[in-house]
């Protein structure tokens, strides 16, 4: 360890829910030009410290030093005071305003009489823009720009205060491979000036690219603290879940079966003539970056969006713009954005997983409890979701169980195919190994599996045959699952990509 | 109630010195108004003075033309008009003050002749008014309101003075002598707080136990008046007599003493104003509801149109042109109205011009 | 990927400044009024005098200037459904205080204190006890009306003085501008100083578009939702004064036909987003004329009230459909 | 969570006295049936008419118009729609009920043409929000003004009962059992749909698609059909609250109804259902009802100035808001 005073060093942290000890006692401190990682599955209390800092939340217990200094934040102005910034998962930008008031939202340059003073604002804002590399109109709307063009204005945001130390929620979670890349760069930078960054992340692998040290949690205790280059990926994955984690990817195919899916030709949204069939006991995977169509496909496949060309399900066709008719012949979806599209927030977990099946324990439209409570309470445990009853609201379950619970929607209903949109976004080690398991069973009982995915580890874990897609289309051919790599991969879907773009 | 009596009595005191400091300067010659309001009364054009001039055109600004009253006036009002040759229209202000006090701007704006205004608020209506009235004639309908040339209105206190005396006798007669009214008032308005008072003072001259039980406030309309009798009804399942200040109030009293199941053989209903269909059915059906104190909009449309061109024509009118009222029953209904085949009333207009009223003022020093 | 001098990039800002003007829903709401007045001046001949205008103007002062108020709220993403009984809280105060202090300031004082003390209860309510601000003052519309309801008895409350410099101030004119309209547009351009030019202005929009952001950019948005609900309030405030000066007392029912929905559409008509965060102040003043201005002119045509109102009605639904059409083409011209 | 073992473990009564406490204390429901059972003891102190059977009929039937028309109106806020329009519905149908009676004597005609009506008024409701996408709290404000002029088109005076079909008189003021008609109808409309609402497969979709109209989507649920069913379902409702209310009134006017609107949501909202969509509660719909009612009567029946009944239906709504949201913050849902 560092003998200099550390920029940030938090010192037993408590906080408790009701119903919950979301940290207890944990130690974290960061140094001046340090990129310090934080692990831990989702509930290991990594967002609450998060809050913590910023000032969002007060600890029950515990100090928080700035150089040394004992402080206390009751506000997020009391946090930004101290020169700490933090970079969101969920970008918090407002989509009407512009980019330059954005980037100095809530401390804009003023003039007399309190007034913006807007000639600055735009001048000090085209210099962090360029800065980081972004030559854009600081006048435009920041709804105008791509996920990963707000992701760097969310770190001009930081620079704007002058922050000493920023903290970087799952900065990568909407990324592609190269803008990762330039992430990376601007991180290496922030670090030679001088600046401690936390990086808070589930990807192992951006952890061994860019931290110095790295702190695990688990349930809200402080596991470990080692610095990167002594540590391996493995210690990592057994702090992190507690027990060892010998294969993420369990997969053992099977043999194909017949036909079940055929897409043909299918255009619409951004997608272009892309043709694909998946058989029965078969994992497919389409694996493409952010911006390169993979999640419209499923959207189109399911009849979701508009589309031309023909999807068959057992040869029979599947109607355009009604998801209703292909679930009534056996095809499924499960979205990629869990919050927004997929779970219900106000209901509870039964009302969650029966959704699509509820009809099948009603007669007449009512609803017969009895059945619908058994048929939860069997998905419930064959899937082990952790929930202390199936009434509880579905909002307070941790992510994975969440997803978990939306696989258990689509496992009621007697489904030929489903299709994942990036099963494991946003879920902890531990729920991924468990999703990929349930996948490889389900593809075993002859189901077929289509996995769209921007995920590369993911995808050549699971899939039993693989095509990229960029811009809309297929790029190459298809792969299968021994004669892929990571470069092939990589190459096909990113070749003629400008990030920047 | 005691706070509330004397809070409406002050109330009244000061829109009475209110009026008579408006009206105070201009009354020195009383024979002329006699003569004013006679005039007033004409029928048709060739009984008014030669030397008058017709307005080209007449604006009524109304409060609450969903209301029959206005419906069956205004009709009476555009009939006169249509027969002397003025343009009359109407502008009604569906109970809103600003757009009451916005329409009255508007009839200035096209340079009406003359304008009849029925108030939302009296006290509220009256610095437009006064403004209007310095180069305009405008003549208030219903309600006073500081600044008009006149009023155009029944003796409130002395129309439920009346009914207040038939309803004492009749409960002499037909219930005992025993007399609990509910009372269901419209406290907003001088003119309904009077029916209010002259009902229960001209029953008390003939049966001084009689007793108003519970005043209400039915905002004069059917579903409030509805409302706020069931429960009082409840409260006082005893009550033998429903007063409402309008026809509407006294129905929606009705409606709920025979929902709420109660005998329907010793109740009287009084209503006021018998302006529409509604009364003069009830009277024919010969159920509780019996007596009205009738205000005939068909006259007062007459009323009103005349003294627009009267005070176009720089005549000083008195305060107040009283239309006639009269308690109506079924025996008296059909002298002042014939039925049509079609079920409609047809107002006789010569013979309600004939009836005389005696005003009755309210006692002054009652505290 | 050199940096394009800053100086170039202001000029052709300019150029994308004024098309966006051109496209802009303001645009459409002025095509919009250019056209109410027009069918009315070919309607109905009245229309076509000066005067209706300045009786216009004068006549939708109190609306407008409680439009303010309710646009910045609305802004932030909040609700105030209680304005139209503030309308007769402030005007009973006021006439109150005139009667028993015999003293025209100390009743003007006390009638716009209103605002703030019942802006301040919204305020605390939303931001700290953290209630929906819609049903709250849903409730208080009706607890405030019924209070006046109780104090005055339903009787209205009439200046017993005679103040009449008071009662004039509303029909006197300033050139040939109305003084009510004109403290109304002072207000306007106030207001829209604050909200365009000034950093409170600015986190006005940022909470409307997205609280979370605000609040983690250190921006103290309870404080600001708490100022709102004042303004708010005492917008409505200076609005009751308004109307108690046009009718020299305190009506009880004052605002109480629906007048905090005819704000509220005038409003939305103008363009600001339920949801808070979009729209501006040009448009609620532009809203508020157009809705005057319809009413006027079916008044003047003496075309029946109710149908007024569904003419009123229809107009919204088209001004509506106009915004999510005009929000359609901005995506669009966006891509 | 902690909890739950031992609710499991311990069998019956204590279970059962538990789960109640839990509703008393922690739900909106609770809190209300509280605020109501207070009153009504309070009121039957006060008052010796009270807690009699007639008062309650009366305190009831006055309300039922408000409750029939408020259990629609919960439906289309749980599926995240609105419906102002409620309101001049209630002058709308009455006028046109009426003169359709009167013109044809024929009483089940009358009915049909007034439930059309409401079928209508919810397509063209639905129509406006779902279809050219506008708020729906805005297109119903708006569809409020329309449907009041349409009344007023339609005649300008009220229209007296000429008909005198006794069975029409008896919908709003009749009795069977000693119960008054209104009541039973209120009752077993709420009935109805309470069960319509928490056993059927359509009330599941109505809490899916307020709560999440993407995820329902997905889910292969017709969100716009379900919508419109809410807006079509809260228009007939309104139809039979105006169609109770005309008998009640014996006379379709025009004028009536002013502000049904912002009671009718008002008490839905007051009965912890959720503006966002996706959460609510008719059993705290009812509840809701029943307290203003409660309110109004009480203020009548201890001959208090009537005016304090529109304070104190504020005041409560307020309280009711603040207890709620205390209440919510206690159990970290905020």
């Amino acid at each position: 360890m560092s003998e200099k005073q550390p920029l940030l060093n938090l010192r037993s942290i408590a906080k408790a829910f009701p119903g919950t000890q979301a940290l207890n006692g944990v130690d974290f401190s960061l140094h001046a030009g340090e990129v310090h990682a934080l692990i831990g599955e989702n509930g290991a209390g990594k967002s609450t410290l998060i809050k913590i800092i910023a000032g969002l939340y007060q600890p029950d217990d515990g100090v928080i030093e700035i150089e040394g200094e004992a402080v206390e934040f009751h506000s997020p102005a009391d946090s930004l005071a101290h020169r700490i910034k933090v970079v969101y998962q969920e970008l918090d930008l407002v989509p009407d305003l512009s980019i330059a008031e954005n980037v100095f939202l809530g401390n804009l340059p003023k003039k007399a009489f309190r007034t913006v003073d807007w000639n600055e604002l735009y001048a000090r804002t085209s210099e962090l823009l360029q800065d980081l590399g972004l030559n854009i109109d600081p006048e435009m709307p920041i709804s105008a720009l791509t996920v990963a063009q707000q992701q760097l204005v969310e770190i001009a945001r930081a620079l704007s205060r002058q922050a000493q130390i920023i903290i970087m929620d799952e900065p990568t979670s909407a990324l592609s491979q190269s803008e990762i890349e330039s992430l990376f760069t601007v991180i290496r930078r922030l670090q030679g000036l001088g600046v401690g960054i936390m990086y808070v992340s589930h990807k192992l692998d951006e952890i061994y690219a860019i931290a110095d040290r790295v702190t695990v949690f688990r349930d809200g205790e402080h596991i470990a603290t080692e610095a990167v280059a002594n540590t391996r990926q493995s210690d990592l994955v057994t702090w992190m879940v507690g027990r060892e984690v010998k294969d993420l990817y369990p997969r053992t195919p099977g043999q194909p079966g017949d036909v079940l899916l055929e897409v043909d030709s299918v255009s619409g949204a951004t997608i272009e003539d892309f043709s694909l069939k998946v058989h029965a006991g078969e994992i497919v995977a389409v694996f493409g970056l952010m911006g390169s169509g993979v999640h419209n496909l499923g959207r189109l496949i399911f009849g979701n969006l508009p589309r031309t060309g023909s999807v068959r399900l057992l040869g029979q066709e599947i109607h355009a713009n009604a998801p209703m008719d292909a679930i009534r012949k056996g095809l499924g979806f499960l979205t990629e954005n869990r919050k927004s599209d997929g779970l219900l927030l106000p209901l509870s977990v039964k009302e969650n997983i029966t959704l699509v099946s509820v009809n099948n324990y009603a007669n007449m439209m009512v609803i017969n409890g009895q059945d619908e409570r058994r048929a939860t309470a069997e998905i419930v445990d064959k899937l082990s979701i952790k929930t202390p009853g199936i009434a509880q609201k579905i909002r307070y379950l941790s992510g994975g169980n969440q997803q978990k619970s939306l696989i258990g929607r689509w496992l009621l209903e007697e489904l030929k195919v489903l299709i994942f949109s990036e099963p494991t976004r946003g879920i902890d080690v531990g729920s991924k190994a468990e999703m990929y398991r349930l996948m490889d069973d389900m593809a075993h009982q002859g189901m077929g599996i289509l996995v769209l995915s921007t995920e590369l580890p993911e995808v050549l874990g699971i899939a039993d045959r693989i095509i990229v897609i960029r811009q809309g289309r297929s790029a190459g051919r298809w792969i299968s699952r021994d004669d892929a790599t990571q470069q092939d991969l990589m190459t096909a879907a990113a070749v003629q990509l400008d990030p920047a773009s | 109630m005691k706070t509330s009596k004397t809070f409406l009595f002050m109330a009244l005191l000061v829109i009475s010195a209110l009026l008579l400091g408006a009206f105070g300067a201009m009354a020195q010659d009383d024979d002329a108004m006699m003569e004013a309001d006679a005039m007033i009364r004409a029928f048709t054009v060739e009984d008014m003075p030669e030397d008058w001039t017709l307005p080209e055109s007449i604006g009524h600004v109304t409060n609450y033309l969903v209301h029959e009253w206005y419906q069956n006036e205004t009709k009476a009002e555009a009939a006169t008009a249509e027969a002397y040759g003025i343009e009359f229209s109407i502008n009604d202000a569906n109970l809103d003050l600003q757009a009451s006090l916005a329409a009255v701007d508007d009839y200035v704006a096209q340079d009406v002749g003359a304008l009849v205004f029925t108030p939302v608020d009296e006290v509220a209506s009256s610095p437009a008014i006064r403004r209007v009235a310095r180069d305009r004639a405008v003549v208030c309908e219903g309600t006073a309101v500081v600044g008009c040339a006149t009023l155009v209105a029944i003796s409130d206190y002395t129309a439920g003075y009346q009914v207040g005396i038939w309803a004492g006798n009749y409960a002499i007669e037909n219930l005992d002598g025993e007399a609990r009214v509910l009372d269901i008032g419209l406290p907003a308005l001088t003119s309904t707080v009077a029916r209010s008072d002259g009902f229960a003072d001209g029953l008390h001259s003939v049966l001084p136990e009689g007793e108003i039980v519970q005043s209400v406030d039915g905002a004069g309309s059917k579903d409030v008046a509805v409302q706020v009798s069931a429960d009082a009804l409840t409260a006082n399942p005893d009550i033998n007599i429903i007063f409402g200040i309008n026809d509407d109030s006294a129905l929606g009293g009705l409606q709920s003493y025979i929902a709420a199941g109660l005998d329907t053989d010793s109740l009287l209903v009084v209503g006021f104003g018998c302006e529409g269909i509604a009364c003069k059915n009830a009277l024919q059906e010969g159920g509780p509801y019996k007596v009205s104190a009738a205000m005939f909009p068909e006259y007062q449309g007459l009323l009103l149109i005349n003294a627009s061109i009267a005070v176009f024509n720089g005549v000083q009118p008195p305060p107040q042109i009283y239309a006639p009222s009269q308690p109506v029953t079924l025996d008296n209904l059909f002298d002042y109205y014939t039925q049509e085949e079609d079920g409609t009333y047809t107002a006789l207009l010569d013979v309600i011009a004939e009836i005389e009223i005696e005003i009755v003022d309210p006692p002054m020093d009652d505290e | 990927m050199a940096a394009i001098p800053v100086g170039r990039k202001r000029h052709q800002n300019g150029a994308m400044r004024w098309s966006r003007l051109l496209f802009s829903r303001e645009a459409g709401l002025v095509i919009l009024l250019l056209a109410v007045v027009a069918l009315f001046w070919i309607l109905e001949p009245s229309t076509r005098q000066q005067r209706v205008y300045w009786d216009l103007l004068r006549e939708i002062s109190p609306n407008l200037i409680a439009a303010i108020g309710v646009t910045m709220l609305m802004l932030a993403g909040e609700f105030d459904l209680s304005i139209g009984s503030m309308l007769a809280v402030t005007g009973v105060t006021t006439v109150v205080f005139f009667n028993s202090t015999e003293n025209m300031w100390a009743g003007i004082a006390a009638g716009l204190a209103t605002g703030p003390l019942v802006g301040g209860i919204h305020g605390y309510l939303v931001t700290k006890q953290k209630m929906n601000s819609l049903v709250t003052t849903l409730g208080s519309l009706f607890a405030l009306r019924g209070m006046v309801y109780v104090y005055t008895n339903k009787m209205p409350v009439s200046d017993l003085i005679g103040f009449w410099d008071f009662q004039d101030a509303y029909y006197n004119n300033l050139g040939p501008a109305p003084l009510p309209f004109v403290l109304a547009i002072l207000l306007v351009i106030l207001a829209l100083i604050v909200l365009t030019q000034t950093e409170f202005g600015r986190n006005v929009y940022a909470i409307g578009g997205n609280e979370t952001a605000a609040r983690v950019s250190g921006i103290r948005v309870n404080l600001i939702k708490f100022m709102l609900f004042v303004i708010c309030s005492s917008c409505a405030a200076i609005g009751g004064m308004l109307l108690t000066m046009q009718t020299g007392s305190g009506y009880f029912n004052a605002g109480g036909s629906g007048f905090e929905l005819i704000v509220i559409a005038a409003v939305v008509l103008g363009g600001i987003a339920l949801s808070g965060g979009k729209g501006s102040l040009v448009g609620t003043v532009l809203g508020v004329v157009i809705l005057g201005m319809t009413a006027k002119g079916l008044r003047l045509m003496g075309v029946n009230t109710n149908i007024q109102l569904m003419v009123t009605g229809s107009i919204m639904i088209l001004a509506v459909f106009m915004h999510s059409f005009h929000d359609r083409i901005a995506i669009l011209r966006r891509r | 969570m902690v909890g739950n073992r031992s609710d499991s473990a311990s069998t019956g009564i204590g279970s059962w006295v538990t789960r109640a406490v839990h509703w008393l204390l922690h739900t909106q429901e609770g809190v209300l049936f509280l605020i109501v059972a207070a009153i009504w003891i309070f009121l039957t102190v006060q008052s010796d008419v009270f807690f009699t059977g007639r008062n309650i009929g009366v305190l009831l039937s006055q309300v039922s118009m408000t409750a029939i028309t408020a259990v629609g109106m919960t439906i289309l806020l749980i599926s995240g729609e609105i419906d102002a329009s409620v309101g001049s519905m209630q002058a709308f149908v009455g006028v046109i009920v009426m003169s359709v009676l009167n013109n044809t004597e024929n009483l089940a005609l009358g009915i049909t043409v007034g439930l059309a009506l409401g079928v209508i008024v919810g397509l063209i409701n639905a129509v406006i929000s779902l279809r050219l996408g506008i708020n729906s709290l805005i297109a119903t404000l708006a569809m409020l003004s329309i449907v009041r002029g349409a009344a007023f088109g339609f005649t300008d005076a009220s229209i007296q009962n000429t008909h005198k079909i006794q069975t029409f008189t008896e919908i709003g003021n009749g009795f069977f059992l000693g119960v008054p008609w209104p009541v039973i109808f209120f009752f077993a409309i709420f009935l109805i749909f309470y069960f319509v609402l928490t056993r059927t497969t359509f009330g599941r979709f109505v809490h899916a698609v307020g709560a999440n109209p993407e995820a329902a989507t997905l889910a292969g649920i017709p969100v716009r059909m379900v919508k419109l069913a809410g807006f079509v379902l809260t228009g007939v409702l309104a139809s039979v609250s105006a169609i109770i209310l005309l008998s009640r009134l014996n006379s379709g006017q025009n004028g009536i109804g002013a502000g049904f609107e912002l009671e009718a949501i008002g008490a839905v909202l007051l009965g912890g259902t959720s503006l966002s969509g996706g959460e609510g509660s008719m059993v705290g719909t009812f509840l809701a009802v029943v307290l203003l009612a409660t309110l109004k009567n009480g203020i009548v029946l201890l001959d208090i100035n009537s005016s304090w009944q529109v304070t104190v239906t504020g005041l409560i709504i307020i309280v009711a808001v603040l207890l709620d949201a205390r209440r919510r913050r206690r159990m970290g849902q905020d």
